[in-house]
């Protein structure tokens, strides 16, 4: 009997301690949110969130802390990486999953895993070094090469692998025998990918687009070092809209690492004001993969 | 009882043999499955029975490093020699499980249609009624060609992907194990079903069950793995024969659950 | 058919493109890196600490230390949470009777599924204003290992989930059919069968918290000297690596530390590599 | 378990048993109009005839067994296939009958009876009525009629002592007609022998109804 | 005792604490402190002084909530955080000269206050207008809150603001290497991180040189302070001592500060 | 397809049907032994053993049924149990000519017999022997055996015919013996039709080993 | 034919209901099960074969929502009130997918008696001997006790599992389709393992295998659910009389393959 009781006693003990762990986890979130929400108080009580989202004018010497820049930047960014990263990722993801031999997909599956493992300061010192002289190359007015495109390129190779991840796991899931059957009904390969596979994987990738959307989103390091950090709209620079990307912009991640060493006071608030508004933005962006992921299980 | 000298062949392999690698599955199988019969194939586990099957439309083709030598035949045609489209579309195929595609179910059993080019809209709509109604399908979801295909039952599914099959108009339906994966009741369906389609079709089926074999088939072929693991075609027969007074000790010996 | 073989020509060509590119562009990065960096590198450059204020000297010993210490601690912190947090919801949550603690466990899922989508910056932010500053324990590896805990928990709970999840749930039900009770059921049949799966998870975080650089940077002070508690600032290599290329005239250093770095990363995949591919050579 | 194609095979079966049964009940019939009529000719032709249905029995056995092997029945389906199998054998033993009279026959030769064959003809009338009733109680599973028929085996058994008897006076007056007379008795067993075999026909019937074996004689 | 002598003197003088300074703060302060802690610890073994980085306000307050044993600060101490914490203490330890630098392909030696202020704030926009080469300036410059940001603004910029449009760089070295790396280009850094990458121009005539500062005819200058809870004692008080001394200004100098006596 | 409990079962009924055989055998040496000594309560005492015998052979019948469908044999083994069945029911039929031979040994009643019984005795022993090695042939699937059992018969045919015209002799030299006299040739009829069941036992051998249903007769 | 009049009732469950939530699952079942028997559970998919075997070991406790009416008995005590981990030991269950932990054959078998206090090497090794040999896998696996469980085939796997189960000494052993992921080959040495072990243990089995439950079980029970979709028994008996003369037509037409 002894043993019985003492048997229970641990199992009583452990799933206490369990459940802790497990809520562990909504503590953190809520003490993220508590003290950065706190922290920020200050300047929404003095600036106004109306005001701080929709002034372009970020000058904290003189009291004015618009992000509304900022935010465009971030949009921006994650824009032009989605532009360039997707089409690159979801390529490769069809690429490894339904063509690539076998000795093809074992160079280039650790190939990805690999970049999605470098640090993203080895990125930001690549952009610095390579890229952003690249991009200065373009011949436009103002064009120093630090600016909205090579942080979306620096982006773009960053959300690869994520993107690639988990589109490729989507494919991978779409069942073996919707691939036999249509192959089976005289479809081409090519045929079969695209009426079939895509389609059947799609809820999926575009949950892995909207992730990486949110990675891309959450970025610092290596925005800061090839965006240039200037707190403005941005705007194109010649007659062609898409030269916009040659702006330099800051992102919102990128305000706070930039200024927060420095920073005291409202301005200080402020960089907190702007994390709380980064952490609302990316939790949206998160939870609309979420239900995407879970509207493509359903179904 | 039935008489194979007095059916007309369909399909036939000779003297067919297939390596996975080096690994030798199938060892020179000559076999000639009769037109408008349910030819059965049984075995124990492992002993080349779907890759028999699908050696008749090379679905084995898209398995890397497969070879073969010997030849099946189509109507005494080489299908090595075939466009491998066409023969697929003429050897139609039906899995384990149940693998309708996520659209809907016009479209699934539209899909191989559209793919051999069919586009016009009422073409294509008398061919899914067709095919629906000669699953025995049509019935259970006329009114509803544009739910999911994946909405319906385990036994629909498959019903479904027999349409699907159908609908290309192919001259043989190679199924393996199409009802392992239903409930009894389905599995009754489909066997009638079976029954109804081999007016038309020509029918091969593999099955791990010899009461279905048994209950389904015209004719059963028997195959074993040698000691090489190699397998071999030990007995083709009409299927009463094989039941009641198979010729080789190794089918008594399998069907009667007497092993090793 | 010509016209469809020739769409399927052209569509396989742009695949492998893409894949080629891939390749490529890692092959590009990291060769790079290589390329500038392993010039630099020599025994020294791993047994001396930097120096020399803003002329980047030295080499990254008491960096290499401080990514020790943070690895250690942020694990040290991060694992028994995370195990533990994934092993309540996969074996505990399901047979809960109580509306509460359903209601406890639906929101435990979204505080996971929200932590893993924070970005790290706000991590560093939340670490910044709680335990650097208000909870006194200043530019700290402990401070930094806190905050680094957050950004890995939800890494750890979910490869851990997934690792217990592809325990089969025979094991389980083997085990209570036999008169054990869930704690004995997970620990000495679940756990055992989920380890390599939650030691890949283990290696995974410990490979965020390497090349963690944003956290760090407003946590854990950046000084370069070699720490001796858990109060002691640091720099972790990642962050050396942006100091170096920030702060000081030494890129040539940067690159050199940058590559070391990669050349870590590199050796956790392949260690990863073998611990996966082992785990489905035995359940393929 | 396809029901479909077990019930084809089934009815197969069942009509291949009614055919024979057809058949034999004719022979029967036909032997003793042939004995009356003494048409060798006749009698030579059933004989040939139960051949046909010897094989006609032996197929009907050998489906029985396939159906077996191949749809393994259980329950009422099997024990349906059990008794058609028993009664396919009653039906031959009752053909065998038949053509042991046509031999008889043959055996009497063309020349007239001894005495005209008015009970024989009336037992064999009884029995071939049997034995069309305890065929439609099998098919219509008519459990009812089964238990009613073999009480009718009575009238034979009644009319057969009648026939045995005055055949026994028939030898003490004139022993030389021994031969033909002994035979005539043999043809009344025969036909008594067929009331036996419908009953057993009709005990099969209930178990086939029933599942429970019964012994009516 | 003499190390390995084995005597009992030898544990207690092993238990002679080492003493840990903490410092944190300015990062153009940090790569300075971090060489005078090397040197310091030269001297004196049991001092152990770790720089931390984080910024001049936080090396501040760091001090004032005596977080840290000293704060590193690269501007004037505001009045605000006076008043939110007297008891500080500031103790300068240099003086920082910002210059004005451009990328190498600039052909314009020098400027007017009144010029750098209207290309800082993005009046004027090309080279030309300032007696060079016509092509288009582009300005990098640090991030708010920077101390060497504040110092340029309170001594170069006046009321007027430095242009949206800049590269803003978190660091001086980023400063540099992208002057460095971007033709066209000027910004302003700290005498620290002046080296041949870059250009340094005159401004009104006189160069950035410690010579020129010491003359007084280069007035963009701000001290580099260290900040203590009250007066400093014990090893804080004796580090910061080598600092304002000989073999620490030496160092200062070296470095490319401006020593403070 | 557990083919330990099947083989278990196979056994089980065959050792039934091997003992059913011998109790037959018995009756029927009995019976023609007691119908020589006149011994009526012997005679009885068989009519009341066929009952038993009957019962066997439905246990036999219902055993059968039972494994083909709890077991679902097919080809060898279904066969076998086929042969069973069919053999229990030819076991049945001698065991019902055991009890006929009784019965008209009652009729005969005590008194001495007409003439000694010396070839029907003969008969009844070629006839036992061949149920014998009938059996045993199908213990053994001993196809050859079963195949020259048959040839036997003929001798049964043979002394069957001698005794046959030996009784009518009987009958026209004494007129008022007819009626054992006829009786008399009933038990050698009886004997007869005993060997033509041996042979059918002998093509249910042969089929059971072969596959191939076959007539002997 | 056996009658269960004359046998001995080890397990019992008497006007049992079980509800998923408010879904009636199971419908005042009342039921006996002899000892040293084998009972079959057979019935459609759905028709609540396993729910039921599963309250035999309160397996459904570990399932939320689920509540119960009525009583099951093991040895006439109500195992609602025993120490489920009592009871569990008395009542031991394999399952459909043989499941043995990824632990050394040794440690497997030992893994229950460890559980319930035995430490003793050698006892342990002795019981792991026994329950090996009982479970007809001793010969095959002796020599490499250390071996893991997972090495072995699927049928060596189950018996195993059944080996497992005896270890901690039940007195009834509860099969889920014990053999339905197994190859005939293997299904045939569980078959004739059941008929060994039921000589020291009480078994209860669902299969939905109707030939298998009248191959191997002694008495079958057949469920069907009603028009609300809740399980029924609908008639319980010695097997043979539910294979040749079912007492309820739902039964023949389930048995014989005709639904609906
Ligand atoms: N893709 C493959 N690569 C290598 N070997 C294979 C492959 N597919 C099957 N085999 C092997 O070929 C042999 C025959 O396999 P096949 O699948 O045809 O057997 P089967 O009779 O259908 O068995 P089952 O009843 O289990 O489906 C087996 O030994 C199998 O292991
Ligand atoms: N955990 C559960 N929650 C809710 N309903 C359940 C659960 N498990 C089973 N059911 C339902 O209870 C009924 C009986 O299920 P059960 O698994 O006992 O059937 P079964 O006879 O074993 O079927 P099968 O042959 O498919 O295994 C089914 O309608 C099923 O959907
Ligand atoms: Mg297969
Ligand atoms: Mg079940
Ligand atoms: O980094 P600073 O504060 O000295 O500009």
């Amino acid at each position: 009997m002894t043993p019985g009781i003492r048997r229970t006693g641990i199992e009583k003990t452990m799933k206490m301690v369990l459940m802790i762990s497990a809520l562990a986890s909504v503590l953190i979130v809520l003490l993220i949110f508590l003290f950065t929400a706190k922290e920020a108080m200050p300047a929404f009580r003095e600036i106004g969130i109306g005001k701080m989202l929709s002034d372009t004018t970020w000058r904290p010497g003189n009291n004015q802390f618009g992000i509304l820049a900022m935010i465009a930047g971030s949009g921006l960014v994650t824009l032009g990486a989605v532009f360039i990263g997707v089409p690159l990722a979801l390529g490769t993801a069809v690429f490894l999953s339904e063509i690539a031999p076998l000795w093809v997909a074992k160079i280039v599956r650790p190939s990805i895993e690999l970049l999605a493992g470098i640090p993203s300061v080895v990125y930001g010192l690549f952009g610095m070094v390579v890229i952003v002289p690249w991009v200065r190359m373009i011949p436009a007015p103002g064009n120093t090469g630090y600016g909205l495109l090579s942080a979306s390129i620096v982006l773009a190779v960053m959300v690869l692998p994520t993107i690639a991840n988990i589109s490729e796991f989507a494919v991978r899931s779409v069942p073996r025998g919707y691939k036999e059957g249509s192959m089976a009904l005289g479809a081409t390969k090519w045929e079969t990918i695209s009426r079939v596979i895509i389609p059947a994987a799609k809820p999926g990738i575009i949950s892995a687009v909207v992730l990486g959307l949110g990675r891309a989103l959450g970025e610092t390091i290596a925005m800061i070092m090839v965006i240039g950090n200037s707190v403005i709209l941005p705007t194109p620079v010649t007659s062609n809209p898409l030269s916009i990307f040659l702006s330099r912009a800051r992102t919102l991640t990128g305000n706070i690492a930039v200024e927060i060493s420095y920073a005291t006071g409202v301005h200080e608030s402020a960089l907190f004001a702007t994390g709380v508004i980064l952490f609302i933005l990316i939790m949206l962006v998160n939870s609309s993969a979420r239900f995407l992921m879970r509207k493509g299980a359903r179904s | 009882m039935s008489k194979l000298e007095t059916e007309v062949t369909r399909m036939k392999a000779e003297d067919y043999c297939l390596f996975y690698g080096n690994f030798r599955a199938l060892n020179n199988i000559s076999i000639e499955i009769p037109t408008n019969r349910i030819t059965a194939f049984i075995g124990p586990s492992g002993c080349g029975k779907s890759t028999l099957l699908r050696s008749f439309n090379r679905m084995n083709d898209l398995i890397p490093g497969v070879t073969t030598t010997g030849t099946v035949y189509l109507d005494g045609r080489n299908v090595a020699q075939e466009d491998v489209v066409e023969l697929r579309k003429n050897v139609g195929m039906v899995f384990q499980r149940p693998n309708p595609f996520p659209k809907s179910i016009f479209d699934n059993v539209a899909y191989g249609p559209r793919l051999h080019g069919t586009r016009n809209r009422s073409d294509l709509a008398v061919l899914v009624e067709k095919s629906l109604k000669r699953a025995a399908l049509w019935e259970e979801v006329k009114d509803d060609l544009h739910k999911s295909g994946m909405s319906l039952s385990g036994g629909q599914q498959q019903r479904l992907c027999i349409a699907r099959a159908i609908a290309v108009e192919p001259e043989v339906i190679l199924m393996d194990e199409p009802a392992s994966a239903l409930d009894p009741v389905a599995t009754l369906r489909i066997e009638e079903l079976m029954n109804e389609l081999k007016k038309n079709y020509t029918i091969a089926i593999v099955t791990h069950n010899m009461q279905q074999a048994g209950r389904v088939s015209d004719y059963t072929a028997f195959l074993l793995t040698d000691e090489n693991r190699a397998g071999n075609l030990i007995e083709f027969g009409p299927t009463k024969q094989i039941f009641t007074t198979p010729s080789d000790s190794r089918t008594e010996d399998y069907i009667s659950g007497r092993f090793g | 058919m010509n016209k469809r073989s020739f769409a399927q020509n052209t569509a396989f060509g742009i695949f492998w493109l893409t894949g080629a590119t891939a390749v490529l562009i890692m092959v590009f990065v990291v060769g790079y890196i290589m390329v500038k960096g392993l010039p630099g590198i020599s025994a020294d450059f791993f047994t001396t600490s930097p120096r020399g204020g803003l002329s980047g000297e030295g080499g990254i010993y008491s960096t290499i230390v401080t990514t020790f210490y943070m690895i250690v601690v942020t694990l040290a912190f991060a694992t028994p949470l995370g195990v533990g947090a994934a092993i309540y919801l996969t074996e505990y949550s399901a047979n809960t009777e109580s509306r509460v603690v359903r209601k406890l466990v639906i929101l435990a899922r979204f505080g996971v599924e929200t932590l893993a989508g924070v970005p790290s910056i706000i991590f560093g932010l939340f670490g910044y204003a709680l335990f650097v500053t208000a909870l006194n324990m200043g530019f700290s590896i402990l401070s930094a290992s806190l905050a680094g805990a957050c950004l890995i928990i939800p890494v750890i709970i979910r490869t851990t989930e997934e690792a217990l999840k592809s325990v089969p749930a025979g094991y389980r039900e083997g085990s209570l059919a036999l008169g054990a009770n869930r704690w004995e059921t997970t620990w000495k049949v679940v756990l055992p069968a989920a380890f390599r799966g939650i030691s890949t998870g283990v290696l995974l975080s410990a490979g965020r918290i390497v090349s963690e650089t944003a956290i760090f940077f407003v946590t854990l002070g950046g000084s370069y000297r070699v720490p001796h508690s858990l109060m002691s600032g640091g720099r972790t290599m990642a962050l050396h690596v942006y100091y170096l290329a920030m702060e000081t005239r030494a890129f040539d250093k940067a690159m050199s530390t940058a590559a070391v770095l990669v050349g870590m990363i590199i050796l956790m995949n392949l260690i990863i590599n073998t611990i996966t591919s082992r785990i489905s050579a035995k359940q393929g | 378990m396809s029901r479909e194609s077990f019930d084809r095979e089934l009815e197969d079966v069942t009509r291949n048993l009614f055919q024979v049964t057809g058949e034999v009940r004719k022979n029967l019939a036909a032997s003793v109009k042939y004995l009356e009529k003494r048409d060798m000719q006749g009698a030579a032709m059933i004989i040939e005839a139960d051949e046909i249905v010897n094989l006609r029995c032996l197929e009907i056995e050998v489906q029985c067994l396939n159906i077996i092997a191949t749809q393994q029945p259980v329950a009422t389906d099997l024990r349906l296939l059990f008794s058609i199998l028993q009664i396919s054998t009653e039906i031959e033993r009752i053909g065998d009958y038949a053509k042991g009279i046509a031999r008889i026959s043959l055996k009497i030769g063309p020349g007239k009876l001894i005495k005209p064959l008015l009970s024989i003809s009336r037992m064999e009338e009884i029995a071939g009525q049997m034995l069309d009733d305890a065929i439609r109680a099998f098919t219509e599973g008519d459990e009812k009629a089964a238990r009613n028929i073999p009480s009718r085996d009575l009238q034979i058994d009644i009319l057969y002592n009648q026939v045995h008897r005055e055949l026994i006076t028939f030898i003490m007056e004139k022993p030389s007609n021994i031969e033909q007379t002994m035979m005539l008795d043999w043809v009344a067993h025969n036909i008594e022998r067929v009331g036996d075999r419908v009953v057993n026909i009709c005990e099969r019937v209930i178990f086939t109804v029933t599942g429970i074996p019964i012994d009516l004689n | 005792g003499e190390p390995g002598d084995g005597t009992p003197d030898d544990a207690s003088a092993e238990s002679v604490e080492t003493v840990e300074l903490s410092v944190v703060g300015s990062t153009t302060v940090q790569p300075l402190a971090e060489l005078l802690s090397e040197a310091y610890e030269a001297i004196d073994p049991n001092v152990l002084v770790t720089v931390s980085g984080g910024g001049s306000s936080v090396g501040v307050k760091s001090a004032s909530e005596q977080t840290a044993d000293i704060g590193m600060a690269s501007r004037e101490i505001k009045d605000s955080e006076i008043q939110e914490c007297p008891e500080i203490v500031v103790h300068t330890i240099a003086r920082d000269g910002i210059a004005i630098v451009s990328s190498l392909d600039v052909d314009v030696d020098g400027v007017t206050m009144e010029e750098a202020r209207k290309i800082f704030a993005g009046e004027i926009t090309d080279w030309g207008e300032v007696g060079g080469t016509p092509g288009m300036i582009t300005i990098a410059a640090r991030e708010e809150g920077s101390g060497t940001r504040s110092a340029f603004e309170d001594l170069v910029m006046d009321d007027a603001f430095i242009s949206e449009t800049a590269i803003l760089q978190p660091s001086n070295g980023a400063i540099r290497t992208t002057i460095a790396s971007t033709p066209g280009s000027i910004a302003f850094i700290s005498f620290g991180y002046l080296d041949d990458s870059t250009k340094p121009m005159a401004i009104d005539g006189a160069l950035p040189t410690s010579g020129n500062v010491n003359a007084g005819t280069y007035p963009v200058v701000r001290p580099l302070n260290m900040v203590t809870y009250g007066e400093p004692t014990g090893a804080a008080a004796e580090w910061l001592e080598f600092i304002i001394g000989e073999d620490g200004q030496a160092i200062v100098a070296a470095e490319g500060y401006l020593p403070v006596n």
